[in-house]
């Protein structure tokens, strides 16, 4: 059964004028985007920088304007992991407050329940209790992408959208993450598109792998199809630069 | 030299308001536009500052014995501004419009009176009455208008006074300038403006910035602050300023409760506190410089006297007091003054005074037309040379009777009045009136407000009136 | 550590002052040194004394116990004038800003119309209709100052709007009006409070300016601001009659600023 | 082209939407022109027939769409106290109060800027904190006061202007200039005192950002990361308070223009009120209205010029 | 060879709480010229902090930092603003961890390129700037640099802005360039190119980086030597292949095992 069907997906966005009076100007960014992601499922989505990744994100979620296409879900509280962590926490509230949110809006926990929960999850992103009271101006980088992986995964949803989520995180800390995405995953059935330019943690994650290109999807297959057998030539330049194939 | 030297004469007046109800000397009405027109506009006679009415447009005005028949004869070589002669017709046409009953009744509410008006030749003006009525000359002080005017062939303002108009601009000026063909005693200051001062804060410092030169009815703190620089002229505004009260309106239809207010009061507590202790107290509705028919005794006859107004409220039934509203113009500073004082005043035989402060128009429409209040505190002024001007609005059907006093007494003492032919029988039942006011306790007179004039010691021969003008002709250059 | 001393002590000032105005205020309320409406002629225009603090007005009445009633009703106005103005503004700004489209075109052209119509003919209407009273004074002086909020919230909040943190709100399952008032309001808090003491300061002067339509307190009540435009009168011969209810106003505004950018 | 339009046909409402209510207004409020123009004299009969020239008997929505059909022909009607065409009557006054609100604007900026840019940047310093009281001083003084105070020690004390000397522009601009620096002041101050207030706020906020850091590591002096980043994004929230100070200034010069004696709109606005003269009251009231729905204008576009964001 | 950058006991403290944190510890590093760096470790470890420091960026008031950090005879620690412009954006440029904070959201791709060349090379003209502007684009692998030079901030992707930040630091030839984590968003072919890019700047410039990365595998092919941090100390440091093959530190240790292996 699949929890999200995208299904001929168009989106593109005014361009800049360079004089007042000349005519809008569009680009395209998604030019026809189709597939869809199963119950417990991990997809993993890799393409160049800048082909429109995030978009689709945005996109699939509602967060941006669908023109042509359509996106069905059914799920109920779906989540995403922001690419950007620094723009994506309000910078007036402190990480308790932050992780929080979910729990307040979407379940009946009392107080010290969810402060009991945030801790436990403040845990297993690999951050002390002390950053409860911080704002986000006061983290680090990677303690800031933490939190926000903390806050996608307070409800325990059947969906989540992560754009980028490990990428600026030591190795040591992206392994504990990554093991947490997994468990979560396998206890609560959880559907995840992972967003990612580490064609290795890709391949330790997920089953299903798409590979994007200018807002169109040149190849997907299993894990071991791509990795071993990749048709599209941009797919295998990828793998090749990662030095995964000579 | 002197000549010369007027020439180049000129003098700014501040004035509180702009002339916001007309130019024409027929359709003004406020007693601020009332003292600028004054000095453009004459009628057959106009009133001198002893408050005798001589001729003017007229050389010579006298009437039969019964005062029905009044005959005017036309001055020789009288100008309007244009320089073009006054005749007989203009005379005719100004008297016709302010008689004709069309609109809702003539211009001059006296006017209704007019049986005929005709030019006998070429210099004589003829008036002929329905009713006698000896103090009718009073009236005839209403401005003589070009004929071409009135018929509304030209708009321009012209009169036959010792300033003509040159321009105004509304909220900011008007322009006048001393007329060289007036027949009487020319203006010695050949320019004057007259400037609006809109903000009352700012008068000190207007003058003492040399802007203006003049201004009439400064408030004591205000005279105090000025410099040596000015002289403070003192005289009275010539209104009756008193806390009206609405006859018809309950407790105050009782003249018990009316008469336990006037003990209560003290006029010149009031004047203490709100003047320095200037101005004039009255008694009635007349105010002292109708020297002829004041009454000073009246002043005596309620002085404060605590006790005897609680007793009287007692008797009306209000041994514990009232609640009374006094509603006053807010723009009326010196009003609203004398509202806080009495308000305490009224304190002391329980009678708690709420002031509401509105704004004049709507005390225009709410207090004088509609005579919905209870009480108000406002000054009355009078329009001719007349007592009839004050006493009038007292007649129980009078449209002007706003405090809705009724006294069958005061009625027939009015109209005896008005019918004789007299003058000392006249003057003899005008002042039963005023005792009649006082008596029913119709109003809480207080005072006839002081009028104080701030002139650049520049000038000189500053002249007060029993009426509500400024007359700038008489000012000068001092040596 | 330095820092949050340094806080504290701006904290601390501010309460100080505004104390300092309020506690009189609060007391007059019940009590003053001398009854703020009976007159005296001995005491007209008295300078400064032990008896009389800050001396006495043109009707002998005693300025310091006048001042302790009328802080009271300028304070209760302005506070109202910009509570009401400011809740009302900041929902219309918030709505505008973040809905958008026809709701946005609307109650900007409403904003507009509030804005262009004379405060003074609102205030006669207001009187026309409810009477005059200290309220009607702060509900014409509210209404009048909606749009100014309006405006500045509607301004932020668009600016807010788009950033990833109000999506992530969204997604985290916060309904529109939480994302509004718990997200993106504390971020605009800043531009918002300096906005709201500048009201503050305009309402408690534009109800000693209303006075002379005779709404607002009625003689012989004061507030600072009838006080101080009585004053005016004298301003030459007894300046100190402006100065203590002048510094009243300037105490409490400047206290309450304190507290509010520190609270902030 | 379609946002020009609806932008053009809002406004038009908006003006329709603010005469109509003050026609109601008119309405609500006691007092009546006629009764204003005939003042104690007035008698029943009198006032029935002075209504009935007005045309005050007929039903709101017909002089209502009356009036609303002569300002399309350009005539805003006469005014009933001054019984002349009220475009005559408020052209040259609307002029002076423009450029009276114009010159205050200016003056306002002139003082905003520089006080809170070196405020902002000093933030802390004696300086600041001087500043940081004299400004809230300065927001705590009335705007009649302030112009007393002003008209007393500039005038009358240093004798740097006549006081109540105003020169018309139309006479001498450069007298017309130098006599309205000071109540431009006094309208100014407290002003500035708001303005300055919300851009230091703005700045403090600003300096915490990220990319200013960037800037600093360019080699910008602080000057230059001022002026070229900082100082623009905290602009935005001041455009909205300039927007509607402009708008405010002509309709707020009303009681400075009396304290200076200047023949503006604020004392025939506030005399026509109290005169019920209500073509006068509409014809201010469209003009000022016409002002604030070009300063929103304004505000909107500089928005999207200056927030690429909000595009 | 010259040492470019020396860094001796370097302590950063921060004073915004009630207490205080020390974040850096008495930390020693050096950069000779043409050397590029590596500075691995635990996230929150301090390097980003360490890295403006080195840049001279660290200016708050509530952070107290003391040791030596002297850049090419400037004291980056204490020097006046007007020292360090001299060096900042000329002899030194940073790549920030964060770029999509780190641009000015109202101002065009294009001149937040050119910036530091208009600030330290007044010579250049207008369109030798551009020109220089869009060949760095093109370097960075942006393959519309038109669109982008005229593009704001907000609408590039995440990649595209790191790659803006990463040509901005490039446009003028930096003796040193503090790269912190500058390919995270990118994927692996355009991390390859930047790479690549790097070694050829140091090649023809001489140019020295301090490279700060979470990727092991970038960090062994570009780096000459590497420092591991954590916990505010560096744990280790030596030559990257001694280091790589032959940790000594257990967290060294744990770090390279814990690379994700893909078994083909
Ligand atoms: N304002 C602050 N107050 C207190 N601690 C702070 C503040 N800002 C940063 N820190 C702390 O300083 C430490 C070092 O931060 P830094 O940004 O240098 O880490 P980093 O090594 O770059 O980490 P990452 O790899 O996650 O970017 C972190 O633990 C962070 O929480
Ligand atoms: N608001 C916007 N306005 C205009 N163009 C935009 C906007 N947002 C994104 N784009 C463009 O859309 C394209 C795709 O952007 P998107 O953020 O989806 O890329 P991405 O695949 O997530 O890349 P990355 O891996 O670098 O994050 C880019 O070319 C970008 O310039
Ligand atoms: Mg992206
Ligand atoms: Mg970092």
């Amino acid at each position: 059964m699949a929890i999200i069907q995208v299904k001929d997906l168009h989106i593109s966005f005014k361009k800049e004028k360079k004089k007042i009076f000349e005519r809008q100007q569009y680009i395209e960014v998604l030019k026809g985007i189709s597939f869809s992601i199963a119950e417990n499922e991990i997809l993993g989505l890799v393409g160049e920088s800048g082909c429109g990744k995030t978009t689709l994100a945005k996109a699939i979620l509602g967060l941006i304007q669908v023109e042509t296409g359509a996106v069905i879900h059914r799920s109920k509280y779906p989540q995403m992991i922001f690419q950007d962590p620094t723009g994506s926490l309000n910078p007036s509230k402190t990480v308790s407050f932050i992780l929080q949110e979910p729990l307040k809006n979407c379940t009946n926990m009392r107080a010290a329940e969810r402060l009991e929960k945030v801790k436990w999850m403040l845990g297993e992103v690999g951050l002390s209790k002390e950053y409860l009271q911080r704002y986000p101006g006061e983290l680090s980088g990677g303690q800031k992408q933490r939190v926000s992986i903390a806050q996608s995964l307070m409800l325990g949803s059947k969906f989540l959208v992560a754009d980028e989520p490990v990428s600026s995180l030591d190795v040591t800390i992206q392994a504990q993450v990554l093991n947490l995405i997994k468990d979560l995953q396998k206890r609560h059935s959880l559907s995840i598109l992972f967003i990612s330019h580490d064609l290795r943690v890709v391949y330790q994650l997920c089953e299903r792998v798409m590979i994007m290109k200018d807002g169109l999807i040149v190849e997907s297959g299993t894990r071991n199809e791509i990795y071993k057998n990749p048709q599209n030539d941009y797919t295998k330049k990828l793998l090749k630069s990662a030095g995964l194939r000579d | 030299a002197k000549e010369e030297a007027s020439e180049e004469s000129s003098i700014v007046i501040g004035i509180a308001q702009d002339i916001e109800d007309s130019l024409d000397p027929h359709l003004m009405d406020s007693a601020g536009t009332r003292e600028v027109l004054f000095n453009i506009f004459e009628g057959l006679v106009k009133p001198n500052s002893a408050g005798d009415l001589v001729p003017a447009v007229a050389s010579e005005a006298g009437s039969n014995d019964d005062g029905t028949v009044y005959t005017f004869t036309l001055r020789d070589g009288i100008k309007f501004h244009n320089d073009k002669e006054v005749t007989v017709d203009d005379v005719v046409a100004s008297i016709e419009r302010c008689a004709d009953p069309k609109d809702g009744g003539p211009l001059v509410q006296a006017f209704s009176n007019i049986e005929s008006v005709k030019a006998e030749d070429e210099k004589t003006v003829v008036i002929t009455l329905k009713d006698p009525d000896t103090d009718f000359l009073a009236n005839m002080s209403v401005a003589i208008l070009p004929a071409d005017y009135i018929s509304g062939a030209t708009a321009e303002i012209l009169g036959t006074g010792p300033y003509k108009f040159i321009s105004r601009s509304p909220q900011e000026n008007i322009i006048l300038e001393a007329f060289d063909g007036y027949w009487g005693e020319k203006a010695h200051i050949k320019n004057v403006e007259l400037k609006i001062i809109g903000d009352a804060d700012t008068i000190v410092m207007n003058l003492e910035s040399g802007n203006i030169d003049m201004f009439p009815r400064l408030t004591t703190a205000q005279a105090e602050q000025l410099s040596d620089k000015f002289e403070i002229l003192e005289g009275t505004m010539n209104l009756v300023q008193a806390v009206y009260l609405n006859n018809a309106h309950k407790p105050l239809d009782d003249v018990r409760v009316r008469k336990a207010l006037c003990y209560a009061a003290d006029a010149q507590e009031i004047m203490d506190f709100t003047s320095d202790g200037k101005g004039q107290e009255i008694g009635s509705s007349m105010f002292p410089s109708f020297s002829k028919y004041f009454m000073p005794e009246l002043n005596e006859v309620y002085n404060r006297d605590i006790d005897k107004a609680r007793e009287l409220l007692s008797e009306a039934g209000y041994p514990d007091g009232f609640k009374l509203k006094i509603t006053i113009p807010s723009n009326y500073k010196p009003h609203v003054q004398t509202g806080e004082v009495i308000k305490e005043q009224f304190k002391a035989i329980n009678v708690d005074v709420e002031l509401e402060l509105i704004e004049w128009n709507a005390w225009l429409s709410d207090v004088y037309t509609d005579r919905n209040f209870e009480s108000t505190i406002i000054g009355v002024d009078a329009s001719t040379l007349s007592a009839r001007a004050l006493l009038a609005r007292f007649e129980s059907t009078a449209d002007n009777n706003f405090i809705n006093f009724n006294s069958p007494a005061y009625d027939k003492a009015y109209a005896n009045a008005v019918k004789s032919t007299d003058d000392a029988e006249q003057t003899k039942y005008y002042k039963e009136c005023q005792s009649i006011l006082t008596e029913e306790a119709a109003n809480v007179y207080i005072q006839d407000m002081a009028e104080l004039i701030a002139l650049n010691k520049k000038y000189t021969g500053y002249e007060f009136y029993p009426l509500y003008a400024q007359d700038i002709s008489k000012i000068r250059l001092a040596e | 550590m330095k820092k949050t001393e340094k806080h504290n002590y701006n904290l601390i000032l501010g309460i100080v002052l505004t104390a300092i105005v309020l506690i009189p205020a609060v007391i007059g309320i019940f009590y003053t040194p001398y009854d703020t409406e009976s007159m005296n002629l001995a005491l007209k225009m008295a300078s400064p004394s032990f008896s009389h603090p800050m001396g006495c007005d043109n009707y002998g009445r005693d300025i310091f116990s006048r001042i302790m009633k009328g802080s009271s009703i300028t304070f209760l106005i302005g506070v109202g004038t910009v509570f009401w103005g400011s809740l009302i503004g900041t929902l219309v700004g918030a709505f505008t800003a973040y809905y958008g489209g026809v709701v946005d075109e609307i109650l900007m052209r409403v904003n507009d119309v509030i804005f262009s119509f004379p405060s003074l003919l609102l205030a006669l209407v207001f009187v026309a209709i409810l009477g005059p009273g200290t309220y009607q004074v702060l509900f014409a002086l509210a209404i009048a100052f909606i749009p100014s909020y309006a405006r500045v919230v509607r301004g932020e909040f668009l600016r807010q709007k788009s950033m990833d943190y109000v999506q992530l709100a969204r997604l985290a399952g916060a309904k529109d009006l939480r994302i509004m008032f718990v997200h993106i309001l504390p971020n605009i808090r800043k531009v918002l409070i300096s906005s709201i003491l500048i009201g503050f300061n305009n309402a408690v002067l534009a109800e000693a300016g209303l006075s002379f339509l005779g709404i607002g307190v009625s003689p012989p009540k004061a507030s600072l601001g009838s006080m101080l435009s009585d004053a005016q009168t004298y301003l030459f011969s007894k300046p100190e009659l402006a100065l203590f209810p002048g510094l009243t106003i300037i105490i409490m505004v400047l206290g309450i600023s304190l507290i509010s950018k520190e609270v902030a | 082209m379609t946002t020009v339009i609806k932008k053009i046909v809002g406004s038009v409402i908006t003006i329709l939407a603010v005469s109509c209510l003050v026609f109601i207004a008119f309405e609500i409020i006691s007092g009546d022109p006629a009764l204003a123009k005939l003042g104690i004299s007035a008698t029943e009969e009198k006032l029935a027939a002075l209504r009935l020239e007005m045309g005050l008997e007929r039903p709101l929505f017909v002089r209502f769409f009356d009036w609303v059909s002569g300002v399309i022909r350009g005539d805003f009607g006469n005014s009933y106290s001054y019984n002349m065409p009220v475009s005559e009557l408020i052209g040259e006054k609307a002029l002076t109060t423009m450029l009276l609100a114009l010159y205050s604007f200016l003056l306002m900026i002139v003082i905003t800027i520089p006080i809170s840019i070196y405020s902002a940047l000093h933030k802390g310093d004696l300086f600041d904190k001087a500043i940081q009281i004299v400004n809230q001083i300065n927001m705590s003084v009335p705007a009649f006061f302030g112009g007393m105070l002003i008209s007393l020690i500039f005038g009358m004390v240093f004798k740097l202007f006549s006081f109540g000397g105003y020169v018309s522009y139309s006479k001498s601009f450069s007298g017309f200039l130098s006599y309205m620096f000071w109540p431009a002041l006094a309208i100014a101050i407290p002003k500035a005192a708001m303005a300055i207030s919300l851009l230091y706020t703005a700045i403090v906020e600003e300096i915490k950002n990220d990319y200013v850091r960037t800037a600093y590591s360019r080699g910008n002096s602080s000057r230059g990361v001022f002026y070229k980043h900082i100082l623009k994004n905290a602009c935005i929230p001041l455009i909205t308070f300039l927007g509607m100070a402009f708008a405010d200034m002509i309709s707020g010069s009303i009681v400075i223009e009396q304290v200076f004696g200047i023949p503006g709109l604020g004392r025939i606005l506030l005399s026509s009120i109290q005169q019920r003269d209500y073509p006068v009251v509409q014809a201010i009231i469209v003009y000022i209205a016409f002002f604030v729905i070009v300063s929103n204008l304004l505000v909107d576009i500089l928005y999207r010029v200056i927030d690429p964001r909000v595009r | 060879m010259k040492r470019i950058l020396r860094v001796e006991n370097l302590s950063i403290e921060f004073h915004d709480h009630a207490l205080a944190e020390k974040v850096v510890t008495d930390l020693n590093l050096d950069i000779f010229e043409g050397e590029i760096v590596g500075l691995v470790g635990e996230s929150g470890s301090g390097k980003s902090l360490t890295a403006m420091a080195a840049a001279g960026l660290l200016s708050r008031h509530d952070i107290k930092k003391s040791g030596i950090i002297d850049f090419d005879g400037t004291d980056m620690l204490s020097a006046e603003r007007a020292e360090l412009r001299k060096v900042q954006g000329n002899k030194l440029s940073v790549i920030f961890q964060e770029p999509m904070t780190s641009l000015n959201p109202l101002k065009k791709i294009g001149w937040q390129v050119e910036e530091s060349m208009k600030i330290h090379m007044p010579e250049m003209t207008a369109s030798e700037r551009k020109n220089r502007a869009l060949e760095v684009l093109l370097q960075v692998e942006l393959k519309e640099p038109e669109r982008v030079y005229n593009s704001y901030p907000h609408q590039l992707s995440g990649g595209m802005r790191q790659r803006v930040m990463i040509a901005a630091a490039m446009a003028i030839t930096p003796k040193l360039l503090i790269a912190d984590e500058p390919t995270t968003a990118l994927d692996v072919t355009v991390q390859m190119e930047i790479i690549e890019l790097l070694k050829d700047i140091r090649k023809t410039y001489g140019t020295s980086i301090l490279f700060i990365s979470h990727d092991l595998s970038l960090v062994s092919i570009l780096c000459d030597r590497v420092a591991v941090m954590k916990n505010g100390v560096i744990v280790e440091s030596g030559n990257v292949r001694e280091i790589f093959d032959f940790p000594k530190h257990e967290y060294t240790k744990k770090l390279i095992a814990s690379i994700p292996v893909v078994e083909l």
